[in-house]
């Protein structure tokens, strides 16, 4: 993370005008993508994804099969224009990474050994990246899942906490992100509060962690209803 | 469902009531991407391309030194379809980028000339990027369309200390033609304009055709069998035609 | 394509003292590649292909086997020094498209369906060139393919044309394709005027694109001449 | 031998005799290979990792022009596994890379300012390479160690006339701070550091902690299914502590 | 087949008639590839190699900065075997293109100290690519043949404004040495050279040996199984007796 | 190989002291990597390889499989670090080339008939590079052959000779090889005095040639000493 002598929060008041637990203007549309079995759209401020959810279907090569559960799959992949210079096509490291955490955040809402020899085909498309583009793949991902008709224990609600200028803050834009003291990306099970994906880079002390992570599960709340209207809204 | 459709179009009819040589529902978003300097998202129907536009300080080629340099790109990105993976482009990605590319730099869409910074050292790179989101036939045409239009979104960023300020612009990019382009499907006897995939999957041939808003050709595909030299000709006519239709959009 | 002070015809003449509808020396033999099943040499001026066909052979993972046809494969490469700047070895972007329309361009003339489960390979080498090589490449091939002895409807006979200084011609030579107003490249069946590989890029009026059609079909009929004299060739 | 393992942890024992928060024998090698700058082998138990550290002339980032660059890579070579294969990085060698590296980075323990070469043209790069020589669980710790003791012994080499004099050296890497790496593995209602495979592949969870020598957290990432807050909190809490006997061994 | 061939060379004889020590007929054409600064096409019998040399403006090695530059690779085309796919290059290929390569480099075949053009910045790269065109056995010796020949007839670019005047030449390009490189097979007591490919997979081992025009020997490499140390000196001393040979044909 | 206008050899004294025939520091353990079927390490001078076998293992996918023989495959990797500049990860062509010339040097020592349908895979990992690495990795493989418990007709002995100053010398360190007039490594069984690998680069008489050859022959019988000790040590 770069230093700057910008202040990221004057009069309480983010750059974009947002208090620290706020978060940004969030669209969410499910069914976006006819082909897919599932599919959603999800916008946290500037910050854009797609997701699609193909299967549960039959897994080629079969030595890759599981005999007794469905085997999961996540891609996260950003569209080459969706940063400042444009990123080259195809997953670099850091997508790798994403790609594994995204599974993991995802696998345990859902009921794998149901579909046995299958695969059930996750893919995150990020088309425009302003901060927090992970956590954003996912609420698409949960979606497309809900959308696919594809039986789970709850929705995966997903949310960044951080520290900029002192301030512990949700919802990290861009901005935000490059400068912050602390940038930690969770996701969670509403129901159970079981957090399935927490990764967290910066430099802050123990609590300030655990306060964020409170702060998350509380204000993830919205999200959740958010995610529950956009489906809500699928069969209006 | 394959004889179904064929015998509606034996009476001029297609399986979603449009004419033969009618377009689907055309739905066109600009400026759809804010982080591009340009970009615009095309609907025919349920076929949903996004296209974005980049610009970069690029070298120019030592035979142009002081032209800029135009590339374009397509990912077949798995969320479109259950039949694209992960992975490098295949063969199909490559041709509708290498299509769309010739559409555009053979047109002279854009003033290459206007886009260097400093002879044989520095040039804009227009880097087209095109992204497939659901497939529903017609791709090469709406990538097309959507490029042109992001095309004319463009804006070129601003220079400072020789590092681009991005979200910032000091202009339009510039532009002298606008290729319209149309591919035309041969079934039975029938020719049919903007196929969906039930329909492309059927066809007996099908020629792609860009015309410029002057009616000259500037790139032509055959993509699939054979056609006779009394079809092409057809063919190019009703592409010339209808792109004054579809040039409407823009 | 790019512009040019020079003139590319002076009294009628083209930078190779060819008139606009002359085609260039055509040399052409088969049986080139003890090897291969078929093979052809082809030569248009100084543009220069190999071809060779293995096959219909055993396709192999069987999974690719198509249970009521032969599978066409073709690929065209380039050597790295048949052009002015040395072409790094493998397949670029444009080898993939060329090698995809070639494969089009010939499959109308084959009867795949006699070679179910089977693969034919058509491998075209391009070991010098001078413009119009994937015409010449598709020569090859198709005289490759007649050596092979499989069976076809008809030979196909490949011919580029275009525009230069305000001239339909045909046949471009390197320079020509470089400064040209239009390239197309045609393949057809010689007996039925089918065409099987149609491609154009320039700038030209739709008149002057059917023009230049006609143009190749009459003058490709030399070129089919030329391919039958080469298989005779191979049995005398 | 599920089961067993299961059993003794219900009694706070391990296979290996040890305590629930108790690490195996830790071996470290210093400069162990004189051709890098910098190198430490690190032992686990039988977890076995080589980590050397390489300096090179590199381009700033154009956004940081007069900072040093910090590259990781780790190799998980076919020799320490029967589960490793030839081949570029797969997903577990990256995210073990990158873990490492954001523990070393956002603990800021390379002073990246002091290496500077030229303002915006030339910095030195400091290339960490990670090489897992046997695994028998926990290589995340056993890297982040091993890579943190290398950093300590790495020396910046001679430059003359724009070149590296490789084996000469003009003084040590410059350090700000020592991050450890620990990672806490759930097992039933329990914690344990330092899992060997076995015990790693029954794991119901596990989160890996940075911890600076100031007690700030610099790194952390959840590895495996689910953990509920308080388990985040007690694991934290015990990373912390752990941290420091972890630290004596620098 | 197999047997015939063992039982042929138990009486000195092969299956194409050929005495043990004796090449198949050998066919040479200069200049092949006038695009190429330099080539050569050399048939062994119905092996064919085409090997074509480009020139570049590289950049020298920071350690021989102005001595110019040799590259050397090989493509098994498809065309030339039905046991040759599409793909980067495989084993034999690398080992292949780093045989001849090591011959022409170890030998100081080209005068390298001549094709500096700025010192530590510009020098003349030699690019020699080679191209298998039917494979019958004895690849090696066939492409180190058209190699060193396609040298002998390699020009030197003019250059203006610093770029590369294609077919447009300053002089030849300069050599040093000219070495010729032997395999010869050993197969039961006998050793033949230039194996055909039926010949070559019955091989119990061979060695390849390249020999300058002073009798040294450059390069050499045991390519099957084992072989004795008498063996072995019998090959060198063979080897060298042919070269003289397969030297008058350049 | 470069020239300089260094002496290498000084009052008969090689840079590190040796006399021509003398061999650098030998150090070998076996049984270092304890996942591995069969492992060890070896060192001469700086120069350090880890060598680790596994296997007879079954080969996926099945067709790669030989019905009455086992498949082996060598690798040869260098750590990026093992070098002045540091290597990029992943095999280069000279990679692929040791590889493939260890796996010939390696072969005529085994019974691969004896385990069919298996692979063993030899895999050698250079940890520091002084010269001479890939008959040190040859070394290292054929302990780790033997730990492994794989029948074997002998031991592998390999060892470099060459030519520097006008003279024949063994065991090239880094510095010799960079400036000798011949590099020749090679590999051997010492009861039968097979040699299995010979490579050789650089200007010397055919004498010379023969001189080195008989040299390493002589001089490897101190390496095979020294391999024999470093098996007993691991059953001490």
């Amino acid at each position: 993370m770069m230093k700057t002598d910008e202040k990221l929060i004057i009069n309480g008041k983010r750059l974009d005008g947002r208090k620290p637990m706020d978060i940004r203007e969030i669209e969410m549309k499910v069914g976006v993508i006819p082909n897919a079995n599932g599919s959603a759209y999800v916008r946290f401020g500037k910050t854009t994804a797609f997701a699609a959810v193909y299967g549960p279907r039959e897994l080629i090569p079969k030595h890759l099969q599981e005999p007794d559960k469905a085997i999961l799959r996540c891609y996260y992949n950003m569209a080459p224009f969706s940063v400042s210079d444009r990123k080259r096509p195809g997953p670099d490291r850091r997508a790798v990474e994403i790609s594994k955490v995204t599974k993991l955040a995802i696998e345990p809402a859902l009921f794998l050994e149901e579909f046995p020899e299958t695969t059930i085909d996750v893919y995150i498309d990020i088309i425009q990246a302003d901060g927090s583009t992970r956590v954003t793949g996912i609420n698409a991902a949960s979606l497309a899942l809900a959308d696919a008709g594809i039986p789970m224990r709850d929705l995966i609600v997903a949310l960044s906490g951080g520290k900029i200028d002192d301030t512990l803050i949700i919802d990290l834009c861009g901005k935000e992100d490059n400068y912050s003291e602390a940038d930690i990306p969770i996701a969670f099970l509403p129901n159970t509060k079981e957090i399935t994906l927490l990764q967290m880079d910066g430099r802050i002390t123990p609590q300030e962690v655990k306060d964020t992570i409170r702060n998350i599960l509380k204000a993830g709340e919205q999200v959740y209803k958010k995610q529950k209207e956009a489906l809500k809204n699928r069969y209006k | 469902m394959k004889e179904y459709i064929l015998n509606l179009l034996e009476k001029n009819k297609r399986i979603d009531n449009r004419k033969l040589d009618e377009f689907r529902k055309i739905e066109i978003q600009k400026d759809f991407i804010q982080r591009a300097e340009g970009s615009a998202r095309v609907k025919f129907g349920s076929t949903d391309v996004i296209v974005g536009v980049k610009l970069e300080i690029s070298e120019p080629f030592p035979d142009t030194p002081d032209s800029g340099i135009l590339r374009t790109d397509a990912e077949f990105t798995p969320i479109a379809s259950e039949d694209f993976f992960p992975g490098p482009p295949n063969e199909n990605a490559i041709e509708l980028a290498r299509i769309v590319d010739r559409g555009i730099r053979e047109s002279e869409t854009i003033d290459l000339e206007k886009l260097c910074l400093e002879k044989g050292e520095k040039v804009w790179g227009v880097c087209i990027d095109i992204r497939i989101i659901n497939h529903d036939g017609n791709l090469i045409d709406a990538s097309a369309l959507a490029a042109l239009i992001a095309l004319t979104t463009t804006k070129i960023p601003k220079i400072k200390d020789d590092e681009i300020i991005r979200e910032e612009y000091s202009g339009k990019l510039p532009l002298k033609h606008k290729p319209i382009t149309i591919s035309i499907g041969k079934i039975g006897g029938k020719f049919i304009i903007d196929p969906c995939l039930q329909e492309e999957n059927l066809l007996d041939s099908i020629l792609t055709v860009s015309v410029r808003e002057d009616g000259k050709i500037c790139a032509m595909q055959k993509r699939k069998n054979s056609l006779k030299v009394e079809e092409i000709n057809k063919i190019i006519d009703l592409a010339v035609n209808k792109s004054k239709e579809l040039r409407k959009l823009i």
